[in-house]
């Protein structure tokens, strides 16, 4: 299905959002207000661009601590996370139980997830199960980063999916670093996508720069999947901008030219350039939407201050779910 | 009433609960047509079909990871682990998922599952056919750890796990599959809760606790010291995590000694926790030592039947230490 | 390099001579002397044509419980495979403390393994690593079975040997079941070869019942590892010919005539046929070797039978490697 | 002498063992250029480039099952866990392989491997970043587990890790990293045994039991508590994993009461053992109950800071828990 102008527009926004609330966490973490921030800027055209080819509210996603632009795009508000990352009562994904950007959002379909890289993948092919048991026409997409491929959690998912042609879509976002672990380190194929051959199920790479070209992609692994296709993997490349969070240095291990050679390519502004060029948008609503952009972050950080943290003692549950007699 | 085995009664408790939710279904290494190496699936699979009882590919980490997914969704799976010595590769999804996952996500989310292995040694299975791994999961809050020792409770105690909301390892020494026999109602259903021990033995000068093969050989040891004089209250441990202690502590105010009996290596066995908690809470009450006996601290169960005899805990093993500590 | 007619004898001789000592294993097992057999009956091509390919006293082997006609070819004596099914103290593997077919064998360099499966392929990809380290040009050949590669710790052994250019040959025994499982339950690919296209390295599949193929699709791989070329996934494809071991009753799973069918393939019958259609055999020699090999199978028994048992205490021992000072 | 963190003498020990013999490397996740998130290795790998200090996959089973076919090549691996919350991929290689390697080949193989982790909580690390994980590796027969309060103690025993031809689990209190200074020679080579426990303070009143992070704050507690007149002495366990049962029984020979600490979840915790231990052999010598402070039996520390602080165990409560034994 191509876009139609209000959804690229929407998406664009979505992206934009996700940005300034993503530098708003590192002002946030250097004014001594946060502890932690793991960043996703550099991603938020995967991430926005895979979760726009969902069917809000019925499928079903199992992001990675990344998707922050996932989120915001599925419905997470910028008040929720910027109370997650002040480890506030009412934060929707744990009661400040985990740390920041380990996501979930109960009534999304967002599942939980952890730290341990690549639990969530096998979660995924089990929704995926659970979907194809019921006989529905949900799908599932779930996202990892290239470095995490190399646990063999990813590969199990993956390969219990191809085997029984589950509708999950699994989606790896390459930036190109785990930590300061570049990708020749994790695997020896040339692209992480060429995983996908010796699994026996589709792979393929998407310029993960490109909102809309990230959409197609995912678009059509999803419709593939939801009519009984079965699993794809899709590869969007793409560079992590930042470090790998606020308590990483990426000066001992990457240069600042590569870097700022990497930011030509920021998502944002391509997409920025796009939508102007094509007449989607003018220059002056960009400036409005930058303006309403932060407004709408300066009251989630408002918000969240306000906020009460939990009770120590809240701590104590919960525990076990309560056993229902009869 | 009907006279069945341990393995037959886990068997039925499964078949209930196929035809009673149909939410529930199996997963795990040749429990389809082949009905699981030890036959507890036997006959599910024509009953139900491939997708309620799945063989799933050599990968426990798959049964237990697609399994937390699927609980997710909204299913109730049954993971059968072949042999509890190939736990191991599902240890992060059964520790760091299956485990956390209600407590992290505030509640929203639970993995109501449960997680079957055979375990223990006495049967020539060697160092990897034949271990104890209860202890490595007693630690983990989140999980609830489950042993039956006779076809009454683990078809009782198995239907409740299915439907519990929480994630059950369900813990089944395999040496008694086709050895212990009992009554099961063949005429109604029942369940049996998780959570309470049982008192299997009124008595009164000493306290012997143990769970599965070993509850088995501890009534038979106290049977063998009541000739002798001595009166052992036997308590059949049954749920060893959450613990309960109310049972525990109460055997001990009436007898003053405790005897705890795993066949899992000795140090840092689950008997280290019932000796911590009498130590701390009953102390007042003890007049002896609190004696453990357990399988000795080698890395498992050899294969050679002399090396295997040696390892294993026993009857005789048994009422030697309830003699030991009876005469203190 | 070619195979000499001596060297081509020789592996017949080992297949036959593993042959006979496998069905003696059962027949032992049936007769109540020995509780348990797990059985390399139909897949001795490949094990022979695999360690043929290796240089003995230098390259290293880490096998599979299967193996028991690599073990005979790399030098473990009928005897002491006797004592491993009877629990004798002298078995060489471990002291009685394994299962049969737990294989090791330090003189040979043939690595202890477990019955946790494919938890030996990292174990590979760490002697490939300490190989390379120490600058040596030996080699690494490991074996699992097809089901087995299922696990995540076959893919993360693989990925490693790929990623270093590790001096690793991964065997895979493609026997078509693990347990009752065919093969399609287990994988997506149509060959476990496949796999290795998602790894980066080379892979193959060889015919598994033609020893002198397997030889040569694995001496070159062999090679390519000795000159810094990197590791190989070589699959060899054949058929279980007996149940799973002496616990297992096939029949639940599988045909009668599936089985019969795959007998005429056997690969002592195609091995004897052809190196007397080559002429390096006659009919008379081969049943002199028979005799032989019953008479080395016969005198194995009664050597076993008589060996003692290990005392119990002997169980306590040895649970830690000493420490040494200074 | 000179005054060095905890993480600087972890550093130093590694740099002298990748010195002293050319089998040792290090491998893991970010220890090369990176030096390590913790900056544990930083330097190494400028001074003894990539094939001793090697960027591994992020994958902790390839981590450390390389680590074992390297130690059975000859090598002398250093496995670095990033954090020991993610050492549960590896859980089947430690306890399958890594422990049971030597026995199940009757000593012809053997693993002389380190796995090194930072463990604990109190750091804002929330339910990942803040486990502690020893309880699940001191009930396995073929690990060493050892834990380190203070930088002497910390170079010494990583120093004879390395140097044994064991597995060995070397688990390192985050927190005290950087918190924790001390004295360490800077001009003589020196090791710290495994095995021993060290009475750190010595006492008569109670017997205080700890190790990494919370023997630091045993030994602030008991110097808070001697103002009051109570004469704590406080046990370093260090090596926990085979238990110096010697050390621990002499103690309460004197003392006549136990506490035992520990950060981590209390039921089936480390100091079950301990007071399953003290309640079976030194019996007669106590006058009060075992007490054990542990971690609270929820899954694991919370992150937002009221709740972690509600999670750990700290000089206060230990100080509570002193008092109310003393007194009993
Ligand atoms: C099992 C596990 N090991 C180690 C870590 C520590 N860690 C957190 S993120 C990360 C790198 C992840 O890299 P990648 O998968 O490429 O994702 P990215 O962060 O680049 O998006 C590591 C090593 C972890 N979270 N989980
Ligand atoms: C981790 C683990 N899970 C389960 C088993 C039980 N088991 C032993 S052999 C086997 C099947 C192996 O199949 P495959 O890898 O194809 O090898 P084959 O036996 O066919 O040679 C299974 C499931 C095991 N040994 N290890
Ligand atoms: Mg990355
Ligand atoms: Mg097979």
């Amino acid at each position: 299905m191509p876009l139609s102008k209000e959804l690229k527009k929407e998406m664009f926004w979505m992206m934009l959002l996700s940005r300034r609330l993503d530098e708003r966490a590192w002002v946030l973490h250097r004014q001594g207000k946060i502890a932690f921030h793991i960043s996703g800027i550099g991603q938020e055209a995967a991430q926005v661009g895979a979760v726009y080819a969902l069917n809000k509210g019925k499928d079903w996603l199992v992001p990675y601590y990344r998707d922050l632009a996932m989120m915001i795009a599925m419905g997470m508000t910028p008040t929720e996370f910027v109370m997650s990352l002040m480890g506030k009562a009412a934060e929707p994904t744990s009661g400040a139980r985990q740390m920041p950007s380990h996501f979930s959002l109960r009534q999304a379909n967002i599942v939980s997830h952890s730290a341990p890289v690549a639990t969530q993948s096998p979660h995924a092919s089990g929704i995926g199960l659970g979907i194809k048991l019921d006989g529905k026409d949900e799908v599932v997409l779930t996202t990892v980063g290239e470095g995490s491929t190399s646990q063999g959690e990813w590969y199990e998912a993956v390969n219990f999916a191809a085997i029984h042609t589950l509708p999950v879509v699994f989606i790896v976002e390459n930036n190109q670093y785990a930590i300061s672990v570049p990708q020749e380190k994790q695997m020896a194929v040339s692209n992480a996508a060429d995983k996908a051959c010796g699994l026996g199920l589709d792979g393929f790479q998407v310029d993960g720069t490109k909102v809309f070209e990230v959409y197609e992609a995912v678009e059509r692994a999803v419709e593939k999947a939801r009519n009984g296709g079965g699993a794809t993997v899709i590869e969007a490349k793409m560079y992590r901008l930042t470090p790998h969070s606020s308590d990483d240095d990426d000066r001992s291990y990457r240069t600042r030219e590569e870097v700022e050679e990497h930011k030509k390519r920021d998502p944002i502004l391509l997409a920025r350039e796009q939508l102007i060029e094509e007449g989607l948008m003018t220059e002056e609503e960009y400036q409005e939407w930058e303006e309403k952009a932060k407004a709408e972050v300066d009251r989630a950080v408002d918000e969240a201050t306000k906020a009460p943290y939990p009770k120590p003692e809240d701590a104590a549950f919960p525990v076990y779910a309560e056993v229902k007699h009869g | 009433m009907a006279e069945i085995t341990l393995v037959e009664a886990i068997r039925q408790a499964m078949d209930e609960e196929l035809a009673h939710d149909e939410n529930v279904f199996i997963i795990g290494e040749d429990v389809g047509v082949r009905g699981g190496v030890f036959r507890a699936t036997v006959g599910l699979f024509d009953k139900y079909g491939g997708d309620r009882v799945i063989d799933s590919p050599l990968a426990e980490l798959t049964i237990v990871g697609v399994g937390v997914g699927a609980a997710l969704y909204g299913k109730r799976p049954i993971c059968e682990i072949q042999f509890a010595d190939f736990i191991y590769p599902a240890f992060n999804q059964i520790v760091s998922e299956a485990a956390k996952m209600y407590y992290r996500s505030n509640g929203e989310w639970s993995v109501p599952m449960v997680i079957r292995a055979p375990y223990g040694g006495g049967i020539g299975g060697g160092l990897y056919h034949s271990q104890s791994v209860e202890a490595f999961f007693t630690h983990v809050p989140g999980l609830k750890v489950v042993i039956p020792s006779n076809p009454y409770d683990a078809k009782g105690l198995l239907k409740s796990a299915v439907r519990d909301p929480n994630p059950v390892m369900f813990f089944e020494p395999k040496k008694g599959y086709r050895l212990i026999k009992g009554d099961v109602p063949d005429d109604e259903e029942y369940t049996v809760p998780i959570g309470p021990a049982k008192v299997a033995r009124k008595g009164s000068d000493l306290s012997l606790f143990a769970y599965g093969m070993m509850h088995h050989y501890a009534l038979k040891a106290a049977q063998m010291v009541a000739d002798e004089g001595i009166d052992v209250e036997v308590i059949d441990l049954r749920t060893l995590y959450p613990v309960d202690r109310e049972t525990i502590l109460s055997s001990i105010r009436k007898t003053s000694k405790a005897l705890i009996v795993h066949e899992d290596n000795l140090t840092g066995g689950y008997g280290a926790e019932i000796a911590a908690t009498i130590a701390e809470w009953s102390f007042m009450d003890l007049d002896a030592p609190v004696k453990r006996l357990g399988g000795p601290d080698v890395p498992a169960v050899p294969f050679s039947h002399p090396m295997q005899e040696w390892f294993m805990v026993n009857t005789d093993k048994i009422a030697d230490a309830i003699r030991e500590l009876a005469s203190f």
